[in-house]
């Protein structure tokens, strides 16, 4: 099993959703981050004294996923959440040694 | 005559937003020669009626912060900066603009029926003692009613709001208020037509609300939704911050109402009751509709229908009984509700905050209600069609159309001149971005 | 027999709690026929005192959307929208109640010094002229009293916060303040015998903060504790919102206990300077002790300081001078502190927003203290022990005991009947996943 | 005298902190004897007057905790309940000592033209007539100056704001009230030396804004910069709060400087056009001027110009006319956006909130401006230079310097003392963590 | 050394807490994430407009462990979050290749 | 490709963005955590009710970095997160298998 990772834009979170919902991805687990990279960060203004601000607001989504649907997931992520530009954001992936449904006990591919 | 100076300006500042806002400066130059003339004596004034005449003006004031804050919760988080700032500043801009010629034209001397004078430009003859009639000093006269002016615009800004561009809103606001409140002002209250044709308009039924919301109707069409409306979902950013700004637009209303009657006397305080009551049934109706269609009462909806139910009353607080105004309140709940949930999504147009849904169809009831339940039983009153005069719903609905006609022509007129100056909206990168950021550089929370 | 009706309705409706709330809108029904009557004439109107007066009535109104939110920030994050709308909705539907039948049973013509009768239903005679005797409109009076019908079940609300079910909760809130409130009020303001007995309240110390803090106390046994309390942490929210809402409080209390002369005279002055005096007393004060007492000093504690000595003053504030107003404060910061960080823990219920420890407590040693401090050298006042009289003691105790009495028998009746009818706690899951999502299908914030 | 007194109190506590704040109890117990007369009549009231005092009261009140949001938006997260906290406490703290000592101190029979004698000492003598001349119980005037007195301090409070040692700045506001703004309300308004003189100062450019602003440099350059001071980001953390507290300044200053007529006149309404005019103005002419020389117009700004035009033309407000409200309102936008945005991180210094560059910069530019645009044509004014009186403008030139001197001299050496005693920072950790959890054991938001 | 991932609700948070407490886990990080899953979201309501909310608040808690202890921990956590309806949560397992301490520079087991 | 993930204190975020673009590090992501460790909480008082809040305030950074960029990385952060005293915090190491840059689909180390 694998841990796919990816960090996108906000704005494409939703649709991500739908890419891989419609592969039959049934969950996923989304947190708020920051991202430092190659775009640009943005100023801010308070009472004329400037701010770069750098990190940028981004979404991070982790997909469990087995083995064999790593591409599939891989390729939808790619393509529901490129825009074109920088800061489209990146997709880790990790192995997953592991996974249980603490509902059930389920372990493994069952699991997820 | 003032459009075409005003458009030969905008043409030079076309490139240069930044410098687009200074448009009114130069009239101070003019001003500075003639000195305002105040009279030393202030006679016949009535501290009673003059201490509550202060403390509305006061009270009206912190309404259009109160509108900042009821819109500035609803938008989604990016975007809440922006959104109170189109109200902050037009508190700013519109109490230098009363001042300069806001109040001349609409109360300045008859012309026609039609428009105030500029002889009193820049207050010149605007004292400290009352006019003819009344028992306040006459700027405070002048400054209620400014208070009024600054409102009204920042009403608007409901419809365009989380994309409109700043500078182009800047000089929107500025000829809105010069071409369609100031008339509206006069003819209603000025000495103007419809007020000479007996419509009744208690406190701006017809100039506040069914102006501001008659435009937001055609700026939501001529701006354009929101990318991602109605997809995507939007969530309003802060609740608690929406219901701040409802209390204090409840709050001073009182002031707006009640003040109406420009003196502590029956017709105040009739004014204040029929607004407490019809604002609480409307509220009341509002979240009993929803939770029977929707299953659920919100507080959304709560302070939705509060300001359904104050714009209601607006026009007929000091024209209809208590029981009346339970009436008006319960009609607002109804239609403002069926206007915002039902109507828009059918209808398909991105009002953000639902300026038309609220004040356009609430004080286009109110104003028509008006006409149904004015009670000459009332100190002030004449009777509407429920107590007998059939001939004042009549007015009423002169009183509506008028005004609906010259909000959304000037409205749609002046947008559309703007859009191909200026341009109407931010970029579509900006608008994603959010307007705090790429409007104001600012971000509204680091919590 | 109110209740009687009012059992049967709830029977009908017990399923379908959207529909329970809309008990008092037949009632409407009954009143469009007779009309109210309005004296065209304002005869006696002082336009000093009546400004005065429309003033207190707009800070008292806004006290209720303050402690929306002086309760909202101290609850947790899901149920911030619930607990601001227990009041909001408060406001909405005793705004009706009041003008339909509240007043009349409050301050109708008295039927044995226990009730008013029914003749002012929907404000049938409640005219736009003064009263004997008085200064200000009769409809201002009633509208002024209405404010402190509003805010007082409000009060309560705090004792059954972050699990109360909605529907129960409004339906309580009618009985209550029809069948605690109005005769409360009826007895110590409208005539009734507590004002007979010569029994002082110049606020509502015992009207309003006694019946509500027993009330809340009694409300808090029998719902029961949240899920959680006391091993689960519970954290404010959304503290900055909670002292918006004690500035309301402290802001709109001025025209509470000042507005309470009826007048803009020299006993609206005392109760102002006493109010101010005894609430910055006891905010320090419950700050110093705490300091002392757990190491550090909160802003919650001044926060809820101030609140107990605006409430603690409440019955005095035209009764007493500055230099007693400050022993009522610091008593208040003292004994508040107490029966909040002390005794209430040790007693174990589950007050959430400690209405008990705060209006109860506070309440009951401002009607006391009233009794002691009170002194005839204040225009309107008659003296207290320290004065040399004792019987005002007496009658103090007397007022105090019978407000307990009748707030915590139909209170405990009420909820207990409510229980077995309609339900008063949210489902365990609903109250695990919020009010605010459960109840109203809302989230506070998006930020 | 009392100074010696206070000082050996100080040494004493020094070890104890938590005790450091009881100093003012003690005499409590002699005012016990001494008790306050009243008069029972109130003759010669003014009801306008009268409830136009009362409002303004409460109005002025409310200013503090707008202030304190104001200032608390714009702090880091871990700093924003100190930050509200360090003004809420002041307004509880504030209210009695003015009863105690500070209004006799300010308003008591005149000594020397320094200070007031202490024969009013817990308000011994200040009844609820009024006093010679005027239309409204003296205690009311009492009361309205002590909202001056509580708000003042509390201005200060932004230059040390994230990193002052809360013990201290309690002993250090007592000090500062009672060493520098009871003797300046004295030297202006209660029959002082600059009030003889003849200086101009409607409502407080001295009194208030100089003097705060004055002391809050001193404090930030004694104090020192706030660790990370200027290379760390400092984000405000919730500006949507920062503009309620501007509302709530704006709408309180109507009470501020239009109570400052004491009546319901002519003066009354002129000071509030003004006030209007000239904060809408400021804060315009900010916002643009931002936008020119920083490329974006921020709400911040537009906020903080608000506040900069409600500094300048306090002093101003009943002496000149709107369109010279107009040119104050425009110089306060220039002057004081030049002070923090371009002379502040030019001198280094660590002003947290810009005390001084709004109050200080402020209210300088609205006291000598008084004496440029005063115009005898206004009720209850004399010429200024402009209109023929240079007199006048050195009147206001030795009113300026005298209170700056006043002010830095008093704040430094206190400040010194108090350093050696009692230490003025947190620990550099505890500046880390937040002065939330440091000072008070709270935390902001759990949103 | 793994590191033990588990995404859990909210409420069971100060329950998982003790159970590892309990069995001598001296740290944990704990983070506020959105789940997406076989738990169906709620409703929101604003001005008559409905939005299904999909992500539901969740707590994820990652807690290194050395490779030993892991059971342990893992059965820990199975029965202190769960309460046996949908959306109890996942636990997940990674291969965890080294730990520092940055006080002391420890590294590996030592460092947890 | 390694993943490196170090929980830190808040105020040591500037400088060890610092400390990791002086050594060309591009890019990092950064997650708001609560952290439970040796490091005692604080009291927090609510109307006389103490709470012990033993979860603090952390911030994550995670960066993928090549294999050989490893130490240096590691070093970086460990010098710039110091401040010698409880509660510095861990720096945590996984195996990363793969990473895709989302604008590109560039994959594995040039991705980075
Ligand atoms: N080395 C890295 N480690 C962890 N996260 C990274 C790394 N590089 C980039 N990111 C994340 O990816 C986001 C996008 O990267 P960026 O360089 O801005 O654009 P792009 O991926 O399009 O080249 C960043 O905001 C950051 O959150
Ligand atoms: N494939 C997955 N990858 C990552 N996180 C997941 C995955 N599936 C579920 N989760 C997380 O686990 C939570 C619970 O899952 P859910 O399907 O709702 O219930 P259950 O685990 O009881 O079947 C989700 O909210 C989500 O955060
Ligand atoms: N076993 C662990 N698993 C995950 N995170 C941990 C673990 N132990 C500590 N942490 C994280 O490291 C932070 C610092 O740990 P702590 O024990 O307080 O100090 P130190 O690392 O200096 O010994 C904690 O707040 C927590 O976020």
């Amino acid at each position: 099993m694998k841990m796919v990772s990816a960090v996108i834009k906000h704005f494409r979170l939703d649709d991500v959703r739908k890419a891989l919902t419609d592969i039959g991805v049934q969950g996923m687990t989304v947190t708020e981050v920051k991202g430092f990279g190659r775009q640009k960060g943005h100023m801010e203004v308070y009472r004329g004294v400037e701010y770069e601000v750098r990190f940028l607001p981004k979404v991070k989504i982790d997909v469990a996923v087995p083995e064999e649907k790593l591409d599939e997931v891989l390729k939808a992520i790619q393509e529901s959440a490129r825009t074109g530009e920088i800061g489209d954001g990146k997709i880790f992936v990790y192995g997953l040694e592991d996974v249980i449904r603490i509902r059930t006990g389920e372990r493994g591919k069952e699991a997820i | 005559m003032m459009t075409i100076v005003r458009n030969s300006w905008i043409e030079g500042l076309g490139k240069g937003d930044r410098a687009a806002m200074f448009l009114f400066f130069p009239v101070l130059l003019v001003l500075l020669s003639g000195k305002a003339a105040f009279a030393a004596e202030a006679s016949k004034i009535d501290t009673g009626d003059t201490a509550w005449l202060l403390v509305s003006t006061a009270l009206v004031m912190v309404m259009t912060p109160g509108l900042a804050f009821f819109y500035g919760g609803m938008a989604r988080s990016k975007n809440v900066l922006n959104t109170i700032m189109l109200s902050f500043i037009i508190l700013c801009m519109m109490s230098v603009q009363w001042v300069l010629w806001g109040y001349t034209l609409a109360f300045g001397p008859d012309v026609g029926g039609i428009i105030g004078s500029l002889s009193w430009l820049g207050l010149k003859g605007v004292g400290l003692e009352p006019t003819e009639g009344s028992t306040i000093p006459h700027q405070l006269f002048m400054m209620f009613q400014g208070m009024f002016a600054i409102i009204t615009p920042a009403l608007i800004t409901g419809a365009f709001a989380e994309r409109i561009k700043f500078s182009t809103f800047l000089v929107f606001t500025l000829i809105w208020a010069t071409l369609v409140y100031d008339p509206l002002a006069h003819w209603v209250w000025g000495g103007g037509w419809l007020g000479d044709l007996g419509a009744l308009d208690f406190a701006g039924g017809t100039v506040v609300h069914i102006s501001s919301g008659a435009s937001a109707l055609i700026a939501a069409l001529v701006v354009g939704k929101r990318k991602g409306y109605p997809t995507e979902p939007i969530h309003p950013n802060n609740l608690p911050l929406t219901v701040i700004g409802a209390a204090l637009l409840w709050f001073g209303w009182f002031g707006f109402n009640a003040g109406s009657a420009l003196a502590a006397n029956a017709s105040a305080v009739n004014a204040f009751v029929t607004t407490n009551t019809a604002t609480g049934t409307a509220a009341f109706t509002w979240t009993m509709v929803e939770w029977l269609h929707r299953g659920k009462p919100t507080i959304l909806g709560a302070a939705t229908g509060a300001v359904a139910g104050l714009v209601a009353i607006t026009p007929a607080a000091g024209f209809v009984g208590p029981i009346s105004s339970i009436f008006i309140g319960a009609g607002a709940g109804l239609f403002c509700y069926y206007a915002v949930v039902i109507l828009k999504p059918k209808l398909g147009y991105d009002d953000s905050l639902d300026v038309f849904g609220v004040h356009g169809v609430g004080g286009t009831w109110g104003a028509i209600a008006t006409g149904l339940f004015a009670s000459s039983s009332i100190p002030g009153s004449t009777d509407g069609l429920f107590f007998g005069n059939p001939a004042q719903l009549g007015k009423q609905l002169i009183a509506v159309a008028a005004t609906w006609v010259l909000a959304c022509v000037v409205t749609f007129v002046t947008l559309k001149v703007l859009d191909g100056i200026m341009g109407l909206r931010v970029k579509e990168e900006e608008e994603v971005e959010g307007l705090d950021l790429s409007q104001h550089g600012e971000t509204g929370y680091y919590l």
